[in-house]
């Protein structure tokens, strides 16, 4: 049995009277590809928000391998090795891409202020080591000739997986990816599965993944849960869930006889 | 790296520019006269707030030129007025001093604008040896440093605020048999904090005493809660107020809006035409002393004259500066008189020896005026005034010694 | 006693000039979340409009004051047009229309003294110094009709927010410019009308501030830093909010300069300021913007 | 010294002050109209410190750079809690609330009067001081900004939720800014002190702070060398409007400019690109084809 990566144990949230998530369970394994499906709604993001601390749960725990990590800051959780992407894409628009990956590493990166502005040999080499870090990834996805273009000015895909990158700059252990496939059409949603897949084996990630195109989800996940009104109707492998009468009720809507 | 470098290429290629600028204008040489002119700066806010000061002065200085050049010049010699703005601020009065000393070479400048300006020109007039006369200025800091040693090259004709405020202080407890009084003062000016000080002490000296002192922050307009405040207390017979021109007509209303009654006692400021426009006769029977009284016929001509070139009333807002520089002038012919008839040649340095050794009882505008070689103040006349009728009555004068 | 109830008549005529220059900025950053610094050109051109109308036009105060808020609304209209509309098509940043308002308000306060000098000039009216005695305490027939007109003009600007169709298309639009122009809503209409509506409540501010006191050139720019103070403080955006922070500030400032000492009013107005953002950083009434994932 | 190197000093002052409040708000995205405050808490403590304890003028100028970073870093820890529009307003209250507190305090700050009568520069003492540092900020700042402190400040102006999901605090790299804009500008007060000979609230009024913050979006949002240039333009511009004729229109123009660059310019003059040779060189090699194509049809 391999060890649990990321887990959350009875998580609930409510705003005011809605309870965007019931009592939510979910135990994702080390190096697994993970979905989150649902309709719109369903309170998807607000479990992602949960994770990555930019809002509280009202009761329940969420652990990484053994840290319970429930309300740590949002800046804390980069550290304990969780990075995320965004539904509407949030880069550092007026900066270059290189320089938005360099952004990403900081945390990886150790010099002090004072380094920084004397220049010291230590920065060079940190400085060094971390452009050396961005340009490979850069290469490997063929998006160096965009090195030096200001992130906001890229085109649409470009930008989705340049976030991408910029999660796996800060050496993450599980990656969170909220609706990468987002406008995206047959063509690019499949080199998106392809670039996710090689990502995991690449970086030994464990991924997280929301978003409702069902074909993105089949292809690459191991398991996923379905929510549904802040609720989870099933947590299986995609066969189980295709075959799950609930989650067919739940997406094809039932007709109430 | 290569950025950077290129950073301060730029910076070194402009500076180098502006530098150079500066090349050019070196042959004027500081402070002498080039032949048969003699050139003179004034420094004023021409623009902004103060715009009305600065403008007030201009025309009377340029009055006072114009009929000392028809007379033939000073020893001989046509006197050229250069304008300089400093928009009443420190850091622009350091730049018109060097400005008008170096780039224009004046032998002396007249002017009145800020404290704070005049004290910080001081260190551009002891390195280039230019003297300055100060008008309408009452604070002390002006011609004397903090330790008390006279500044070499600054000047001043009108009464300083020691010598005016104490005088006026005495005056209430002695003459107006006054025994309390309440001050009300702008904390952000000099001469409200000088108010306190010399009011205080020449009110206490003769036997009266201070009961109450209230503030205001230049800017203010409303005043209520203060002078309600003041009124509620009560226990005093008399105010002082340093109040200047906007803040003035704004206090004196509100104290008749809230039915403070009490006998008003004023500062130099108030000598001013349009206060009666403000005020109307809520100032009835309110005491000041003056230097000047500018109803005195004796000033007729010029304020017709003003009048008509400048299209407003010398008197108007600003008071008693466009006549105070009339003597500012005077001293600065006189001295510069006296460096001729010596045959000396007319430098900065010469002139100001001259001021501060020839200004004994010098015939000037207003009054005769002589400036003490040690402080560089001012001994003269000064007139207490009071409001009859919307009117300005002199009902007693001093003379002023070297406080 | 008397002398409270006296300093509680003080606070009100003041606290209302405050409340008509805040409410007129809060209705501009309710819908644009920008602090309009050129809200004092609005208050100063006001205040000469009446100098102006009362010389020249006619004697009558009241049509003075109509005249005033012509111009007050006219002058907002055209910063809008302008200087804030090819900035908001453009969608630039929040604060470069900051800096083009403190732009536009060093052009108009100069502009001022060039036509009219920095000289004072005092409305000729017949209401000076003359006050009527209420429970020992002298209220200035000035000030009642201040505190008249500007309950009147609150009452009316909180109907036409709350009440009508336009301001409800006001208030959507408070919430999320966007959407509500998806929804059809003419935003650029509404955008001038809230302009109008704030020029003609500075135009009205700058009039009461020139007949109580003297009308002079930078006679606004104090006066505009206190009401975006007041309305800061009662939650910025809120138009409750800006009427209730007006009358918080005037009122401690007349008790602090009243009881405690003068010198010390302005610093309270400043540390009230930077206290109630420590206690309630949205201000007492103000909205939560937060920014969420 | 010349007027024209009084002008330079002036210039290469305000440069400092400028430099540290594009930091602030450049490169970090907060606005402040009331840094003029910090340079009088610079200006009054240099000339208090050189006045009392009798030090080199250069002890003054630390002492002055460290009490506004401390005094920044204690308004700034409360107020940069709170979002944008907010922050504008409380930092004009600080920056007026230090206006008035010099004007009070009389014993210590010699209130209306200023301070005066301290140790100052005299003659070319001031540009042997002034340039140096000047050049040392220059450097400096443009290593921090090229350094991951300062690409964690421009991260957090452009997305701050992203910034944080990179593990950035973004609380205290605005302090650093904070502090940093502080110092630069304690430093340069303390030296517009020791160049006036006395130091007087009326020479930190909110115009100043004003004037700074404009300097900076006129010059460009995140650009050093916009920053540099902005200063170099708008410090002398008075004294250059001084040779003209039309005295009164000097301020209607300044208004005038901010408005016009603000409309057809708004990133400012150098947006947020640093000047480099390189970059010159582009620019006339694309110039110099378009020239020989017109020169050719």
């Amino acid at each position: 049995m391999s060890t649990v990566a990321l887990g959350l144990y009875n998580v609930c949230k409510s705003f005011g009277g809605l309870k965007a998530s019931n009592n939510i369970n979910i135990e994702v394994l080390e190096h697994e590809i993970y979905g989150i499906i649902g309709p719109n709604g369903a309170g998807k993001t607000t479990l992602f928000n949960l994770i990555t601390g930019v809002i509280a749960p009202t009761s329940g725990t969420i652990r990484i391998y053994d840290k319970d990590i429930t309300n740590l800051a949002p800046d804390k959780i980069c550290g304990v090795g969780i990075a995320r992407t965004f539904q509407n894409i949030r880069l550092f628009n007026a900066v270059s891409v290189l320089e938005n990956l360099m952004i990403a590493c900081q945390q990886t990166i150790h010099y002090s202020a004072l380094d920084g502005c004397l220049r010291t040999p230590r920065f060079r080499r940190e400085e060094k080591a971390a452009q050396e870090k961005c340009m490979a990834i850069l290469e490997k996805f063929n998006l160096l000739q965009y090195k030096d273009v200001a992130a906001g000015k890229l085109p649409y895909g470009s930008q989705r997986r340049v976030e991408i990158m910029r999660a796996i700059m800060t050496n993450p252990r599980v990656v969170l990816l909220d609706e990468p496939a987002a406008g995206m059409n047959e063509e690019e949603t499949a080199t998106l599965a392809e670039m996710i897949r090689m990502l995991q084996k690449e970086y030994n990630l464990t991924i997280v993944v929301i978003d409702h195109h069902m074909d993105l989800i089949m292809e690459i996940c191991d398991r996923l849960t379905v929510i549904n009104f802040g609720e989870q109707l099933m947590t299986g492998t995609p066969e189980q869930a295709q075959s799950d009468q609930k989650v067919i009720d739940a997406y094809l809507g039932v007709d109430d006889e | 790296m290569k950025k950077l470098v290129a950073l301060l290429l730029v910076l070194a290629v402009t500076f180098s520019f502006i530098a150079c600028g500066e090349q050019t204008e070196t042959e004027a040489p500081s402070g002498g006269t080039n032949g048969d002119e003699i050139v003179v700066g004034f420094i004023g806010s021409m623009t902004g707030d103060d715009e009305i000061y600065g403008y007030v002065s201009w025309g009377a200085i340029t009055m006072a030129v114009d009929r000392i050049n028809e007379a033939g010049g000073v020893a001989g010699r046509q006197v050229v007025l250069k304008q300089y703005d400093d928009r009443a601020d420190g850091v622009e009065a350091v730049n018109c001093a060097r400005k008008a000393i170096l780039n224009d070479g004046c032998v002396a400048i007249i002017t009145s604008s800020s404290s704070a300006g005049l004290i910080s020109i001081n260190s551009v007039l002891e390195e280039y040896k230019v003297p300055c006369i100060a008008y309408a200025i009452g604070s002390e800091l002006v011609t004397q440093t903090e330790e008390g040693e006279t500044r070499p090259y600054m000047f001043r004709v009108n009464t300083t605020a020691s010598q005016c405020t104490t005088v006026i202080g005495q005056y209430a407890a002695e003459v107006m048999g006054l025994k309390t009084a309440a001050i009300f003062y702008d904390i952000t000016r000099t001469d409200g904090a000088d108010g306190v000080e010399y009011f205080t002490k020449g009110f206490e000296e003769k036997g009266g005493s201070v009961v109450q002192v209230e503030a205001y922050k230049s800017g203010d307009v409303d005043f209520h809660a203060q002078l309600s405040a003041l009124k509620a207390n009560g226990g005093f017979e008399a105010i002082y107020s340093a109040a200047k021109y906007i803040e003035l007509g704004m206090v004196i209303n509100q104290m008749k809006e809230i039915g403070l009654e009490t006998q008003m006692i004023g500062d130099r400021s108030w000598m001013m035409l349009d206060l009666f426009e403000v005020v109307g006769d809520n100032l009835e029977g309110a005491v000041f002393p003056s230097d000047i009284d500018f109803n005195d016929e004796k000033y007729a001509d010029f304020n017709n004259e003003f009048q008509e070139l400048w299209d407003v009333h010398p008197g108007v807002a600003v008071g008693t500066d466009a006549y105070c520089i009339q003597d500012a002038c005077m001293i600065l012919w006189n001295a510069i008189e006296k460096v001729a008839e010596a045959g000396e040649e007319i430098t900065g340095e010469n002139i100001r020896d001259s001021i501060e050794a020839n200004s004994q009882n010098v015939e000037c505008f207003t009054d005769t005026i002589t400036i003490d070689p040690q402080t560089h103040n001012v001994r003269r006349s000064m007139g207490i005034f009071e409001i009859q009728n919307q009117n300005f009555v002199q009902i007693d004068s001093y003379d002023v010694t070297f406080g | 006693m008397v002398l409270f109830f006296q300093q509680i008549i003080n606070a009100l005529a003041i606290g209302g000039i405050y409340a008509l220059m805040s409410v007129g900025y809060a209705l501009i950053y309710s819908l644009l979340r920008f602090t309009n610094f050129a809200h004092s050109v609005a208050v100063t051109f006001g205040s000469y409009a009446i100098y102006v109308a009362l010389t020249h036009i006619t004697s009558n105060f009241y049509l003075g004051l109509i005249f005033g808020v012509l111009v007050g609304a006219v002058i907002a209209l055209i910063i809008e047009l302008t200087a804030y509309k090819p900035l908001l098509i453009k969608n630039s940043a929040r604060s470069s229309l900051t800096i083009i308002g403190l732009g536009i308000s060093t052009i108009g306060t100069n502009m001022i003294i060039l036509i009219f000098s920095s000289r004072f000039k005092v409305i000729p009216t017949d209401f000076g110094g003359k006050s009527i005695q209420l429970l020992g305490a002298y209220i200035s027939v000035l000030d009642i009709i201040i505190i008249a007109i500007c309950l009147v003009m609150l009452l009316g600007v909180f109907l036409f927010i709350n009440k009508t169709r336009t301001g409800l298309a006001i208030r959507a639009a408070s919430h999320d410019l966007d959407s509500t122009a998806l929804m059809g809503v003419d935003v650029q209409k509404f955008l001038s009308i809230i302009f109008i509506l704030a020029g003609a409540m500075a135009g009205i501010a700058g009039v009461m501030l020139a007949t109580k006191y003297q009308a002079y050139p930078s006679l606004a720019t104090t006066m505009t830093n206190k009401s975006f103070i007041s309305s800061v403080v009662g939650g910025l955006g809120s138009l409750g909010g800006a009427v209730a922070g007006s009358f918080i500030l005037s009122t401690g400032e007349v008790m602090i300069s009243g009881y405690v000492s003068s010198e010390l009013r302005d610093l309270f107005s400043y540390g009230l300021l930077i206290l109630v953002l420590l206690v309630r950083p949205y201000g007492l009434m103000g909205k939560r913007f937060d920014d969420k994932a | 010294m010349t007027y024209w190197l009084g002008v330079l000093v002036q210039t290469c002052i305000y440069m400092i002050a400028i430099i540290g409040v594009s930091i602030l708000s450049g490169f970090c995205g907060l606005f402040t109209l009331g840094h003029a405050g910090f340079m009088a808490i610079g200006a009054y403590t240099s000339a208090i410190v050189v006045n009392t304890f009798d030090v080199p003028i250069f002890v003054g100028l630390l002492a002055g750079m460290l009490l506004s970073t401390l005094l920044g870093l204690l308004i700034g820890a409360p107020t940069l809690r709170i979002n944008g529009d907010y922050f504008i307003i409380a930092t004009m209250g600080i920056g007026e609330a230090i206006y008035l507190l010099s004007q009070y305090l009389i014993p210590v700050t010699g209130g209306p009067y200023g301070y005066m009568d301290f140790h100052s520069f005299r003659g070319m003492e001031a540009l042997f001081y002034v340039v140096p540092i000047l050049i040392v900020v220059i450097v400096v700042t443009y290593f921090f900004i090229k350094s991951k402190h300062g690409r964690n400040i421009v991260a957090l102006r452009e997305n701050e939720m992203a910034a944080l999901t990179v593990g950035i605090n973004v609380y205290r790299y605005k302090m650093i800014s904070m502090g940093y804009s502080c110092a630069l500008c304690g430093l340069a007060g303390g030296l517009l002190a020791h160049y006036m000979t006395n130091v007087n609230p009326a020479m930190f009024t909110s115009t100043k702070s004003n004037d700074l913050v404009i300097a900076v979006v006129l010059g460009g949002r995140g650009s050093l060398t916009g920053a540099i240039i902005a200063a170099m333009i708008l410090t002398p511009l008075p004294e250059l409007l001084r040779f003209s004729s039309a005295q009164e229109w000097r301020l209607i123009m300044y208004g005038l400019t901010i408005v016009l660059v603000i409309l057809f310019r708004p990133t400012g003059l150098y947006g947020d690109r640093e000047f480099s040779i390189s970059g010159l060189a582009k620019w006339i090699k694309r110039h110099s084809q378009r020239l020989m194509k017109r020169g050719e049809n």
